[in-house]
């Protein structure tokens, strides 16, 4: 019997491994963000914050924080060297135009289709969709990042999103803290399971049609 | 080169009409005319509509009140055209209440908007909101086999803007990330005032680092 | 018996004193180049290059020409202290976008719906329109700068162009070298005659329709 | 950050392959990349379409052939889109015998489209063209009871660009009126190839200051 312990953690180190150096990246609020903490040293990402610059570097050292620098969630940060700063139609542009290799976000339901659901809970919850849109239609790769169950133990995976969609057929890839999902045609495909999780728990636990790819191997932290 | 006007805050206020489309810089209140606000929320002129990326963020409890969320508190806003209200509990509230009418334009969207009004555009082409509640009510043109929505222009009455530098003729420099939505803001907008940290001397920015060319700015005031 | 002598200097003259302090002015290649030499002293205008620069000053001295600073005729100028340059996204921004207050081009023909022709005469000469179809799209007043007979003897004021358009209805004010006209409705309004010409003979020598405003009144450069 | 390839002009002209959609930046040669230029012109490739503001000078009794005007004499286009041929007059021969494809742009409109086709817009809505020539066979769409032209996207295979100063990673300053097309061009283009008059180390671009951010850039080349 396995037992299902949310694993944020996981979610950020498998993440981290998709990329490649040179690879832009855009981590979302929230949870896409650790994904920066688990960048292996050898491989050199550029991280695009959409409220302005590329070349995202660390959290400053307390006391040294510069009330003109953030990232797109107020939190100050710094600038690497050879960094750069721009306007937000700029920044858009970068986005929307394909500049923007991968794009790393939270969702509160992915579907099958690579449907997405993250800025609105009609007449309860209404965030804004912020950059989210853009960043789906114009990222190369969409990765989805979420814990495999909600509160009430339903998975954020989905036949269809019921809530107001953020993109149409956006994502490529989801990865929750049980597996690697690829999203094909009108199902996912499962191509890694996070051990101790098993093909057959993830395809039981997902209210979604998951193909497990005839390659699929485990993979651990 | 032709001086700008330097007036304070309140009079900066003062320009700002019930009624007025305004535009305001800044994001989460990075790069927004704080000093501004400030003097528009003590005047608490009404039925405004607001051009901005978000609502910044209403925290009382901890005591962060930021950029624009004392005017919302003061429902000085009939309407918001904005791209994120997630940090602003009391916008989210009254677009829940009906109080507000909020309309929720993604952020990359909102920027090209501002932009084409501000450039002599009718308004741009986007693949962006394609399938979503975003689509509502918009035209779609085909363009090479591609769907794109029409997302229109969106000009406005008055510009909040934040700069780091400006000279006396009203060039201006941004600072980081505080620059966002204010080049864009400075074009899109009948009257344009902008708080700036420092006013300097005409001359003293170099010509090929400039953000904003004066000829589109009207007003300065000292930040 | 009055003698039509080609004056381009005093068009230029009279389009000089069309501007107030503060005005942002575009003046096209050739004869509206010159209107800047007529500026009176008391006024400051700024003039506006769509090669993209604003504070265009006057050309540099012999030996000091810079490589990367030329007027949208490709001559070597200067910029004022207090000019700005840009890239052409933000050139024609400027433009499109009402910021430009005034606007001065040469003609091949100019119509009294204020349509005007300078880019093409098919078959034979192609330059282009290069920024005149934005300029006069997008400024808020556009001056129309030209002699006002032809070589051949024909006027330059049509009823109707027959060149290819470089726009509809952008033409607001015609100064030639015999008077200034104003586009209304669908006819010139001959506001100012240039001594020695009178209005008489300048309707006579307009093959369009001019009406002679009821305040009228001679200029003399 | 990532350091990229610094080639000449000769391996810069290799990357030109026959057929592509070349945008070259530059006003009347202000700003263009001459050697990469010169380079293309000794290699001869053929078929290509040329972006570019205009067909720069070809006045070879005066001594003055600028920009892309040998490749145009060359032969080397099959079509320009382009604003301004009117100071090269063999492009304006070519034009009126057939030899080549030459689609007339306005100046502002081109700005438009290349900008669109790097920021992932399908294009933009002006009223620049209405009611003339430039209209021909294009969609019209109404905002706000004003009519527009569609004018769409106008992506490129390479761009040739000049900048006057790179660091090693590809962030770009522009010098003056050189700058117009290239930063859009730089946008645009599934290649970027910037001739640059200095190559400095990474960190001596101030940040605020940088025309073109790195990652848009793929090979540099020393002027």
């Amino acid at each position: 019997m396995i037992e299902y312990v949310e694993s944020k953690e996981n979610i950020a180190r498998r993440i981290a491994r998709i990329f490649k150096t040179g690879d832009v990246v855009n981590l979302g609020i929230g949870l896409p963000t650790l994904v920066a903490n688990y960048v292996p040293p050898e491989v050199t990402v550029i991280l695009q914050s959409e409220n302005g610059l590329i070349g995202l570097g660390p959290a400053p050292e307390k006391g040294r924080e510069d009330k003109d620098l953030t990232n797109a969630g107020a939190m100050p940060v710094t600038l690497l060297t050879g960094g750069a700063y721009f306007d937000s139609a700029m920044s858009f542009g970068i986005i929307r135009g394909g500049h923007v290799d991968c794009t790393v976000l939270g969702v509160l339901e992915v579907d099958q289709e690579g449907n997405l659901a993250n800025y609105k809970i009609p007449g309860k919850m209404v965030p804004g969709m912020g950059g989210a849109m853009d960043l789906v239609a114009g990222s190369r790769v969409v990765v989805a990042a979420t814990t495999h169950l909600e509160k009430t133990g339903g998975s954020k995976l989905k036949r269809r999103c019921s809530l107001p969609l953020t993109a149409e057929h956006g994502v490529d890839i989801v990865v929750t803290d049980v597996g690697y999902f690829e999203v094909k045609g009108s199902h996912f495909v499962l191509r890694e399971y996070f051990e101790p999780y098993t093909p057959e728990w993830i395809v039981e636990h997902t209210d979604a049609d998951v193909q497990v790819s005839p390659d699929c191997k485990p993979w651990r932290a | 080169m032709i001086e700008k006007p330097v007036i304070n805050a309140a009079e900066a206020a003062k320009m700002v009409n019930e009624g007025d489309v305004v535009h305001v810089g800044g994001f989460l209140a990075c790069g927004s005319p704080l000093g501004i606000l400030a003097a528009l929320a003590a005047r608490g002129t009404k039925n405004l509509t607001l051009v901005c990326n978000d609502t910044a963020v209403l925290d009382e409890k901890n005591g962060r009140v930021t950029g624009v969320a004392p005017l919302v508190k003061n429902r000085q806003f009939r309407k918001m055209i904005i791209s994120h209200i997630g940090t602003n509990p009391e916008s989210q509230r009254q677009m829940n209440a009906g109080e507000t009418e909020v309309v929720l334009v993604p952020q990359g969207t909102l920027a090209e908007r501002v932009r084409a009004a501000g450039c002599g555009l009718g308004g741009i082409l986007t693949a962006t909101g394609l399938g979503t509640e975003v689509q509502e009510g918009k035209q779609v043109v085909q363009v090479q086999g591609r769907t794109f929505l029409v997302e229109e222009a969106l000009p406005g009455d008055v510009a909040l803007i934040k700069a780091r530098k400006a000279d006396k003729a009203g060039n201006l420099v941004y600072s980081k990330t505080a620059r966002n939505f204010n080049p864009l803001m400075a074009m899109a907008c009948k009257t344009v005032i902008v708080e700036a940290e420092e006013i300097v001397n005409i001359g003293e920015i170099d010509p090929d680092q400039v953000h904003t060319p004066s000829i589109l700015v009207d007003y300065l005031v000292k930040a």
